[in-house]
């Protein structure tokens, strides 16, 4: 294929006009010994049928799974027709960032009702317009809070997810910053006695997650009034966006700022990407956010309309005094969101509600299978960890039926032997729990 | 247009959600009430309403599928249809990234591959895709480069970056801490030897330079510059962004650039959905593969497995393994267009940056006349003198013509900039009648500027107040 | 706009086609120089130009997703969504009509299921899912009459037909051969009695009744019309065109229709796509099931077989089954409604025709004030009495308040028609606003008539000169 | 589910404004006897999610062959990526039939675009918007025929396909018309000297086909010309629509009306529809042919516009005196045409070639087959018809093997015996034919 529409014509017309007669002629700046002298070595091309029969294959070589139980981070949600019909709208996915904003105005309003429902969701007074992801997110609440506070020290529940943690790491190492992880107590939740042991002067962010990565739901309040005791700020992650829906948000219980995964809210798996990383904030942090903000404010004719705000935090206008580096970000992920947020509607709720029911009702199941064991006393949102006798096996099995198997805590916790954390979402039936049990048991 | 929480009606809902099938609990009593939330404020909307409310909104949203959208900077080429329709396989879409390997051997074939065609591309040793876009792209090379000179026990917290450069160069580089020292440009656009001469010595880490540069300008003593650097043991970052302008041309590693970062979303065709997602892979030369960020791939006689067995591994900067549904539509471009397709594409845009170049020079200031790579850079200066006609009018008034403005007030260093990039799948005419239309207004800006000041004239909404946008910050709205 | 003709380039193609890679053999020698063609002058569009042509020419037309659309007799209901995406499953799109029945018993199972759905929602003994449109459903339904006198031996060639019918009553009889009797309407809108009395006798096969009628009453007298035609040996033919107005409240099959069509692109939410494919399944009462065309579905011991083992039948009126993709689209809502949503969905439509009829009632003439069912007729009579202006002007002034017209000047019996149906997927402040913006127009044509006589005033094109369009018809573009 | 958008308080007040306490009271017209007590005996409702689950498990009820050797009627093309694009724009597939012109352009025109490029396909001067399929097409043109002669005899070559032969019959019987059928010459083609015998003064119509059933192309001059000699009309059809991009279109060769299928043309196989009736004619019939027409015209000042003419032949102005009854017709599926058609371009000509290509690849591999013979002499584009020993056993062969089979022409043609039909298209590599090939050895 070759998407460029020149003919011969207009080729030689061009050039004319340029002043060249051969268009190698263009390229004079770049060093003759640099310039290849033959093709790239790259398969051939395709046509248009070729590249289709070609990926086919290429994703036919994956095996889906009839059904899963794998959470973690990523999480199997029903996506409503709805989402797909507008994201393909061609005006919106082959449009650039919005900064003519006459032109604009369609995803300007829709990223400004995601800012809203995100807001309302976490229970703060802001949300930006999207971060990359979940981890970044959370990473760059945890830079942030340095560089405001000036302070050098992050701490970091265990019970984040691990490759958050990592993310964490990995921002905060290249800023000299010091990191403390605080174990989790017996109940999963984290070890509140060890979090006012490490908390002191120098310590700029708590960092935690409710629903946590073994599905336990924190504590926050608490946790909140210690971080602030010392003058830290607590950024309060979460795992299943759609925990939201019934949960009381972190915003409400303290947080000075919610991070997470809004891959829930009408984004595929994807095997991974795109997400959507959510950040919201209290009022005060406006000014000092990462990442795109829109705003309502009105035309010369005084019509209301939305604009890309508050930019003097940004990349383009502070260059390295800018409050992060974000440029490009997750707006069509943010759409989906928004549009996943308003199909659902109160009914957010009822939807959560049901993944709780189906999770309650698997988790029961599991436990009445000999030799398996519950793991954490604190309520679960849609995950929960158990242990059993062989916790590779399990998964052989369910693998052979097709089915998506448990997260191996053990991976990341060494300390957590034969421990798997399931996950059920609304797409799991009771016909396929009951299934599951049989297939264990 | 109303918003979404104006239709909003108590009671109604787009879908509702079926019985649980399972014996049912309590759940204040599984959850308890402290931890369950109040209230839901969530608009209530009837499909249709949905529906309506975001087509609406869409058709007032201007996209490459309407029509030329020269802006500089942003390589906004045609997305073809064919790689979305690829991406949207459910064998791609459907899989959760804690896949077992043996289940996602396709996949990770096709991140691979990926990886492989880049490296041949772009001369370089080894190529990560897990950043999320350029900047993230940016980000992950600068950390590379801190975590190469920890290594090798080096203090080196200065990085060069040029005045032209993009404002994620600098914002990269200090987030991960390093100081940024500024490096001039010399008259004819390209990088001031003297001055990085003066500047450069073992404090500094890297010299951040995007070539072609912002300006849409080759750096002509790139051997010099690549020379200077190395001489002090400093390494060589390419900002990839402008790389449409070179496939298949010349490549950065042949050059002598230690790490480079892509925009897929640019120079790959992949649709950048409104400002994102994107997807930044970044390259590095052999002396810097053992900091790429994990998990990597790595080929077994049972297959593809991930790996995070890499000790000098900078670690994660994002959970899982990138945009992947993003990289499966810059996949497929790669392999429909083949070599040939990629240097023809870059040769295209080229051609058609300097044809517009030349056809509105007689019209707008030039400030670097010299051939250009993928874009062209005018100021508008002449007409602030002749009719008080800014930059930004011009581009406001652009949009009555039917096309969205060029990038503007970018690069600083060019007063009153116009950026343009035509990129390799506009035709000839399209070119034609947009130049048509920069010539009218330039003629506007002499005979009737009050008219191009006024534009845009037949948009849902004239110009924003931006300003009380940002001293009455309202980024959420209120019930009243 | 431009035609796709006019923008073509030679030389210019949206997509190569790939080599051959079987051991080629010369065309000319093995089709012969006599048959193959000179030449082909189809348009030359890169893919960019083809998708913006295309995608500009979507914004120049107006669908139910963009809003209000209350074309009576059209029932244009909102179209779900998830209907679009079960429909566009490869399971239903990839399937060939040749496929052996094993292979394809999921597609049968489908119309099986369907066929009886729609027997229990209208109260018919059999169906036939084969008619691609009403049209084509009416004219399979006559046909059924026809053979079914023909197998009695009788000799029947009248068909009485109401003054008030759609054209498409008329016009189906007359394409399998039947004379058309009119019979006039009542002063309350219904079938005059005493008329159909007279023109009652053993030459008429079938009386072709609309019911509710093109003016959204039911029938009051149907017993007693009913009565009348199987008095003589007729039948009771029904359009089944304006079904919203009764599922789940009542059945023609118990009221005495013998055969019935419906619209699923009417009544079943699929899409009309801009003027079709459209779906037209007709039911037969006992008497007629003989005569159902063939193939037909039987269910055996080993699934699903498509038979064409019924002598009697009237044979095939298109190939293959029928519009089966757009019959997905209805079996997904009829399952995802149920009866109880089929039920509310009628409620609501004939709730929503009365509230814009009691609304519209003080402005516009109602020749016919009763309760009606999904849809309401008004007369212009007076707007033109006060202002000169036409239901056409009306028509035209509704484009600019953002709706789309209802139907105009039908039924032919109402002076000045205007036939509106809300459908149920309306909201009531959608209702609201269309009704003031009816009457701000009958304000309008008071105060300020021309206003109304240039409407539309901001659309693309302004009205058409359709006389010329027939004087000198120009259906193709010719090259210049 | 429920799409209606009422709330409690709207039916209320609704209800009041109406005047009606309960909503029965809006049924009082239907005799009350008539009015159901219960709810209709259906299956309960679906949520969103169910109903995709339960459409999802019905479609995996169907096996879809890799690939597949059946046409007859309908032909597995390969549809470029754009087509779906554009027929998924809401502002197509949501309108109705364009009545008013000034808000339908879009359709209009597109409409107008396919009516020139089926013109120019089938060497005629008009085409209409497009009919139901190409056997009701074909049949409308009989009747057509019948009427405008007002003659009564209808002569049909049996080399047509059966279902078009069949649905000629219908509504040719309903019209008291006779049917007369041609059989074919050894050369696969119709049998002239027959035609030549059954040709008379009461002559309609003559309906043939090319490419035919058995893919064979028809010799149209001469056919035309003995039609014309006793003043009836020729209507040709074709099988595959694509053939038209490489063969001398019958309009070109004197047929009166050229009809056929023309869901080659960017539509999927979909199990038999909707697909798309082509229908195109000879200038002097213009104000007589059925089916919408677009024509181009200028709106009051003098912008070129588009608008649907000559009403006066259609069912809602003439009634029972009308051309026809068409109403509703393929719009969507002529959209996909269009597209498709523009998409190709030039290049339809290089694709009906490569058909071509691997059509007599396959046709000289099987006939290597022993005990494999061809059946006719004459020129085929994709389809052709070869013997072998067992006919049913061959199919049985494929379909074990994932490959749609051939038609076996005995279900039509009693004479032809353990005959199979075998198309090839673009989608068929050299690859898949060899290993068919290897198959049946
Ligand atoms: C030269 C240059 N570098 C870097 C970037 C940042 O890329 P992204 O927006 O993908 O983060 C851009 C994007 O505008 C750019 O133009
Ligand atoms: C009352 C009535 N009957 C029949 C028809 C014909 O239906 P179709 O357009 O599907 O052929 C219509 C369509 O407008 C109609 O309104």
């Amino acid at each position: 294929m070759n998407y460029t529409p020149h003919t011969g014509e207009d080729v030689a017309s061009m050039k004319a006009d340029v002043g060249v007669t051969d268009i190698e002629e263009l390229f004079v700046d770049i060093p003759a010994k640099y310039r290849l002298k033959q093709l790239l070595n790259i398969p051939a091309p395709l046509s248009e049928q070729e590249t289709i029969a070609c990926m086919n294959s290429l994703s036919r070589k994956n095996t889906l799974p009839s059904l899963t139980l794998t959470g973690a981070g990523a999480y199997n949600h029903y996506i409503p027709a709805v989402v797909g019909h507008i994201i393909s709208r061609a005006e919106f996915y082959t449009a650039y960032t919005p900064y003519q904003a006459e032109i604009s105005q369609g995803i300007l309003q829709a990223i400004y009702e995601y800012q809203t429902m995100i807001a309302h969701l976490t229970g703060t007074e802001i949300a930006n317009a999207s971060m990359y992801d979940g981890a970044s997110a959370m990473a760059e609440a945890a830079v942030l809070s340095a560089k405001t506070l000036n302070r050098s020290k992050i701490i970091v529940a265990r019970s984040v997810h691990p490759e958050y943690r990592s993310v964490v790491h990995t921002y905060c190492w290249s800023n000299g910053y010091e990191i403390c992880e605080i174990p989790y107590a017996p109940s999963g939740q984290i070890d509140l006695d060890m979090l006012h042991k490490e908390l002191d002067e120098n310590v700029a962010a708590v960092l935690v997650q409710s629903p946590n990565f073994f599905g336990c739901i924190e504590d926050i309040a608490p946790i909140a009034e210690a971080t602030h005791s010392c003058g830290a700020l607590l950024v309060a992650g979460f795992t299943d966006g759609m925990a939201l829906g019934i949960l009381k948000p972190a915003g409400e219980l303290g947080a000075d700022f919610v991070v997470g995964e809004g891959q829930s809210f009408g984004n595929p798996l994807n095997y991974g990407g795109p997400y959507l990383g959510v950040f919201a904030a209290r009022e005060k942090f406006l000014r000092r956010i990462p990442g795109r903000l829109v705003g309502a404010t009105v035309d010369k004719n005084g019509k209301r309309g939305f604009v890309l705000t508050l930019q003097t935090r940004e990349q383009h206008i502070r260059r390295e005094k800018a409050t992060s580096n974000i440029c490009s970000n997750e707006a069509l992920c943010a759409l989906a969101a928004g549009v996943y947020l308003a199909a659902l509607g109160k009914n957010l709720q009822k939807l959560a509600a049901l993944n709780i029911q189906k999770t309650q009702y698997l988790k029961k199941q599991l436990l009445s299978i000999p030799g398996w064991k519950e793991v954490f006393a604190a309520p679960v949102y849609n995950e929960f960890a158990v242990t059993c006798p062989d916790a590779g096996e399990v998964n052989e099995k369910l693998k052979k039926e097709g089915i998506g198997g448990a997260y191996e805590l053990q991976k990341n916790y060494p300390e957590l032997k034969n421990t798997l954390l399931f996950c059920a979402t609304e797409m799991v039936s009771k016909e396929d729990i009951d299934k599951i049990v049989a297939i264990l048991k | 247009m109303e918003l979404i929480f104006e239709k909003s009606r108590p009671g109604r809902n787009a879908g509702n959600i079926h019985q649980s099938d399972v014996p049912s609990v309590k759940i204040e009593a599984v959850i308890g009430e402290k931890y369950l939330r109040t209230e839901l404020d969530l608009p209530e909307v009837a499909e249709v309403d949905l529906i309506r409310h975001y087509t609406n909104l869409s058709r007032r949203n201007f996209g490459v599928d309407l029509g030329f959208y020269p802006l500089g900077s942003c390589t906004m080429k045609y997305n073809p249809k064919v790689n979305e329709n690829a991406a949207a396989m459910p064998g791609f879409t459907g899989l959760h990234p804690y896949a077992d390997d043996e289940s996602a051997q396709g996949n990770m074939q096709l991140m691979d591959e990926m990886q492989q065609y880049l490296c041949s591309i772009f001369g370089m040793a080894a190529f990560t895709l897990q950043p999320a876009a350029g900047a993230h792209g940016e980000l992950t090379g600068m950390m590379m480069i801190k975590k190469y000179f920890e290594k090798k026990g080096e203090k080196r917290h200065l990085i060069l970056i040029p005045d032209a450069a993009h404002g994620t160069n600098p914002a990269s580089s200090a987030l991960c801490g390093f100081e940024i020292v500024t490096l001039r440009s010399n008259s004819e656009g390209g990088v001031d030897i003297d001055h990085l001469q003066s500047l450069m010595n073992e404090d500094v880490a890297a010299l951040m330079l995007t070539n072609p540069n912002t300006l849409g300008l080759f750096e002509r003593n790139i051997e010099e510059v690549s020379r200077i650097i190395h001489e002090k043991g400093g390494l060589l970052y390419g900002d990839g962004a402008n790389a449409n302008a070179f496939l298949g041309i010349t490549r950065p590693g042949d050059i002598g650039f230690d790490v480079i970062q892509l925009n897929l979303h640019k120079t790959f065709s992949t649709p950048h959905g409104g400002g994102g997602p994107g997807s930044g892979p970044v390259g590095v030369g052999k002396a810097l593969v053992d900091f790429l960020p994990v998990p990597r791939i790595v080929k077994t006689d049972e297959g593809y497995r991930w790996s995070e067995n890499f000790p000098d591994s900078i670690g994660r900067v994002r959970a899982f393994y990138g945009h992947f549904n993003v990289i499966v539509k810059a996949y497929a471009y790669i392999r429909s267009l083949g070599a040939e397709g990629l240097k023809s594409a870059t040769e295209m845009a080229v051609l058609n940056a300097n044809y517009i170049k030349e056809r509105l020079k007689p019209h707008f200031d030039l400030p670097y006349d010299r051939i250009c790579m993928h874009e062209c850079v005018f100021s508008g200066k002449r007409q602030v003198v002749e009719g008080g006609v800014h930059t930004s009018d011009i581009a406001k008034r652009l949009i009555d013509f039917g096309y969205h403005p060029p990038t503007i007030y970018f690069p600083m260093i060019v007063p009153e900039a116009l950026m343009i990039e035509p990129t390799e799948t506009e035709s000839k005419e399209t070119l034609d009648a947009f130049c048509e239309a920069m010539i009218t207004i330039a003629q506007e800006t002499k005979e009737n500027p009050q008219r191009v000041k006024d534009a845009p004239l037949n948009t849902e909404v004239s110009r924003m107040d931006e300003v009380l946008a940002a001293r009455k910050p309202d980024v959420c709205w209120k019930r009243k």
